[in-house]
């Protein structure tokens, strides 16, 4: 039996999803340019999946166009606005915390002539809503601020966000990708203009994202070539993919408090147990303001590929902020970004829930985590007992 | 990823621990890169064999297998036989590293020059023919696969 | 029971590739970026794909990069050697009839400054190897000419192609998207240097293509965002997606003689039906040098989409050069570059075969087509008859 | 995509045909944007109604429906009545059209207007109340759905 607490990382798809989108493989395989039977089932399908994920954050379904990632979400995203409001200026406002996916891009356009800037952290790895509005100038043409961070949970205050926005007549783009299904999203209430989002992190299939752009804001293609997605993305629609983001948002959007109130307090049960037992370790991110299923949580001393791979050995999947296992030797810009010294940053974990976990698994978890620290701490030049 | 004999040598590594009376230490790596290595070393006065060694590290799973394999390789070896270790050995030993882990095994052999390097000027030897490790692995720059969430 | 010749526009899942994704949807669900067990499975199963795609084609594993779509690879494609050879020229040359993933893509990079020759085709609608010779200039950086075209079929010299290339040192792109199963591949001898492929043109899923990039080849990132694909490819991997290409793929290289023999029959037998029995009817395309599967017949005096939806409504599913079914009120370009009339252009059949279709088949489907265009015709103020 | 209506007109064109003696006959649409109507029409000169009218259509599953359509709602109606025929008329009595389509209805407006002003001319009467056809829709550059294989 293994313990898997890596949701942020992905999830397991549903079988409810699973089984709505095996037909669209199977069966019903036309593409959905077509005009003959297989093809027009392939279009209802795919129209059926853009209302569903439009109802999930209050949008109109000619809002939304599919992608195949959430990082194809968020380069369009970031890559439009720059393109089509360079008339305006070349000024983009994101944060220090963002996910590769925006932060990449932004320094991709920087090579290109735009200018950006990364509004520093809290210690819990907010941004401050007056920092925003102290550095929005007439030539800003994008602010990019993450819904939820991905490795620390930190919700950000995303409507003082979209509000500060709106009054500079700024866009407004959210990296939702960890906040689908585990915070209420409504776009008009929270003056989001582009919001991007991800099936595998809620129990729907990989390589099925979505791009939600709000009616009237400028949106040039990113993939060119056929007309699909109103000619806004071309190539040839991933149907079953399509199929089941429609189908996972619509039961990720369907029980959200209880889903916040179930995740939130397996969390704090396995922060406070955590802190508790282990010395030298600290909770990363927002105590309060987090995605319910997620804690991040640093241990001294240790680096975390060598805990993750001892916790595998125990049958328990999770994730680090450790450079090791994140294909970079830099640790986590996260952690760093919120004041931790590089050697704390490389000896975190994140332990990320879903629905199927119990406080058993969290106890066994923390019993194993326990001594597989004393014992790396054992080994670690930097700790001295 | 990992080999057999990495996933042997980082679930049971060889060798870990301290030795009081230690003629020959040696640390290498940075807290910034992730890595640590401190080796401890008893050598044989008249010998020059490395009689005893012990290991620290704070590093990743392939930083520990190749202290561990490393330290197993110098055991009984005299001073000149351990100049010779190389990364390539210790990856061999180990039956080869991840492409984006062969930088680790650097960190052995730079841990062992370095304790070679500190016996040397305890005893007022000429430390230059011994390659001198610079803080941090040269490699740290390699680029790495992999994503992120 | 329908009866589907469209399998030029996409083609029905294998039912052996399906089973050898399901298990990576519902049970094998770890992101391959994580270093616990579910994670090192899923790499496994991106790197078996990988080897899978590059033997289909004589390249390395390290030469395949995984996309979301063949539109994917040929936006990657071009705009990564756009960019990453600027600063030996801006030139790029392609063909008039390649699909609109290049084609839109270099018309957007003519927006940037670069300069494109659409070679013209002859009334077959092959470019000739001495226009290309003669078009390459000191700053040519790129030259994009697809394998075979998705809508006529016709099959271009790609090896003269791939030798001219070579000899004056530009890179050689070639969208093979519709020749993956129905030509052999040697990248090697073909002196491609770059070729894009996606997987539900050979009975894969939907939303998994691949880019070949020969090694030395540079290759800037067009996703960017995490470290996936070597750096090159960000975004979560479509693992199923992934495993579904590579199976496909193993499949369509297995037998294509056999495959190209069977098919190439049955459209035999189809044109020469159709031609014999409907008169003022024309085959577009090169007689011999087409893809086995394809046939694609213009009309005279009626427009295409009365004839799909005719069709459908006796089982046939098929496609057609008609501006009504394709999203756009021009003709096809393709038959519009091979010299025919708007009116001509607007009535033409697309008809693509799989191994499933049957001669009793295409009985069926001709006789239909003759009452069809029959009564179309009498509908046409263009037919005097 | 199409409403059962659309499709009933398409598969069960009515009217279609020519009409020998007609006194009324326009064509409109272009063979380069894929659509061309011509329309017949069998005017009473006294009563002013259009007593018989038949089509031919060179076009998509809409023109030809629009044209059915549009023909069953001119027949029996007088001059005047026919002239404020609209394509959102047509569109409307075939429960609807795709977006992408509307401009196919246009076809069959103009296509009326134009054998209506043919009427005109021969009987010496002023066309310039009547809306011309400009040859080619003006929805032609109309920004399209649908992709590409
Ligand atoms: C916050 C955030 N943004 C973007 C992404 C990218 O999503 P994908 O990997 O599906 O492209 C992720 C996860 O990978 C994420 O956590
Ligand atoms: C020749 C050719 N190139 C590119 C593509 C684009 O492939 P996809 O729709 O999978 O992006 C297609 C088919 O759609 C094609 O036929
Ligand atoms: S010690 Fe960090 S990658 Fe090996
Ligand atoms: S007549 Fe061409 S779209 Fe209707």
């Amino acid at each position: 039996m293994r313990i898997y607490v890596d949701n942020a990382a992905t999830t397991k798809m549903n079988a409810a999803v699973a089984e709505e989108m095996i037909p669209f493989m199977t069966e019903f395989y036309g593409n959905p340019s077509s005009i003959y039977l297989e093809g027009r089932e392939a279009k209802r399908a795919v129209e059926k999946s853009r209302e569903q994920v439009a109802k999930a954050i209050s949008a109109e379904p000619k809002e939304i166009y599919f992608t195949g990632s959430g990082t194809e979400a968020d380069n369009w995203a970031v890559r439009s606005a720059a393109s089509a409001y360079s008339n305006k200026g070349k000024h983009i406002i994101t944060s220090s915390v963002e996910h590769h996916a925006v932060l990449h891009t932004c320094q991709d356009l920087e090579k290109q002539g735009y200018e950006v800037t990364y509004l520093p952290v809290d210690e819990y790895g907010r941004v401050s809503v007056e920092d925003l509005r102290n550095s929005i100038r007439p030539d800003t043409i994008l602010v990019s601020i993450m819904f939820a961070n991905n490795e620390i949970g930190t919700i950000m205050p995303v409507k003082e966000i979209g509000a500060v926005c709106r009054e500079n007549g700024v866009l407004f783009h959210t990296d939702a990708v960890q906040a689908i299904g585990m915070c209420e999203i409504n776009v008009e209430e929270l003056n989001i203009d582009m919001l991007s989002l991800t099936a595998h992190k809620f129990h729907g299939p990989k390589g099925a994202g979505a791009l939600y752009v709000r009616q009237g804001v400028k949106l040039t293609p990113f993939i060119t070539g056929g007309a699909q997605e109103r000619g806004k993305r071309a190539a040839t629609e991933n149907v079953p993919g399509i199929v089941g983001l429609g189908k996972a948002i619509e039961l990720a959007a369907e029980n959200i408090p209880e889903r916040q109130k179930k995740l939130s307090e397996l969390r704090d049960y396995y922060i406070e147990k955590v802190l508790n037992k282990i010395p030298y370790s600290r909770l990363n991110g927002h105590p309060k303001d987090r995605l319910p299923g997620n804690a991040n949580i640093s241990f001294q001393f240790i680096e975390g590929e060598g805990m993750l791979l001892r916790l595998d050995m125990k049958g328990i999947s999770a994730s680090s902020g450790s450079a090791c296992t994140s294909g970079s030797l830099d640790p986590s810009h996260v952690l760093l970004a919120i004041g931790l010294k590089h050697e704390e940053a490389h000896g975190s974990l994140r332990v990320s829930f879903d629905e199927t976990n119990t406080k058993e698994q969290v106890d066994y978890i923390v019993d194993e985590l326990a001594d597989i620290i004393e014992l790396l701490r054992n080994m670690s030049p930097l700790y001295e007992d | 990823m990992y080999s057999e004999k990495v996933m042997d040598h980082f679930s049971n590594p060889r060798n870990v621990g301290e030795i009081s009376d230690a003629n020959a230490v040696g640390q290498v790596g940075n807290p910034k890169c992730g890595d640590i290595m401190k080796i401890y070393m008893k050598i044989n006065d008249d010998t020059k064999v490395i009689e005893d060694v012990k290991f620290k590290t704070f590093g990743c799973g392939a930083a520990i297998a190749t202290s561990s394999m490393a330290t197993e390789l110098v055991k009984g070896k005299t001073i000149d036989e351990a100049l010779e270790l190389t990364n390539q050995a210790v990856a061999d030993a180990l039956d080869g590293l991840p492409p984006i882990k062969m930088h680790c095994s650097n960190l052995a052999e730079e841990a062992v020059h370095a304790a070679l390097a500190d016996y040397y000027e305890r005893h007022g030897m000429d430390t230059s023919e011994i390659p001198q490790c610079t803080g941090c692995c040269s490699s740290c720059s390699i680029e790495h696969e992999g994503g992120e969430d």
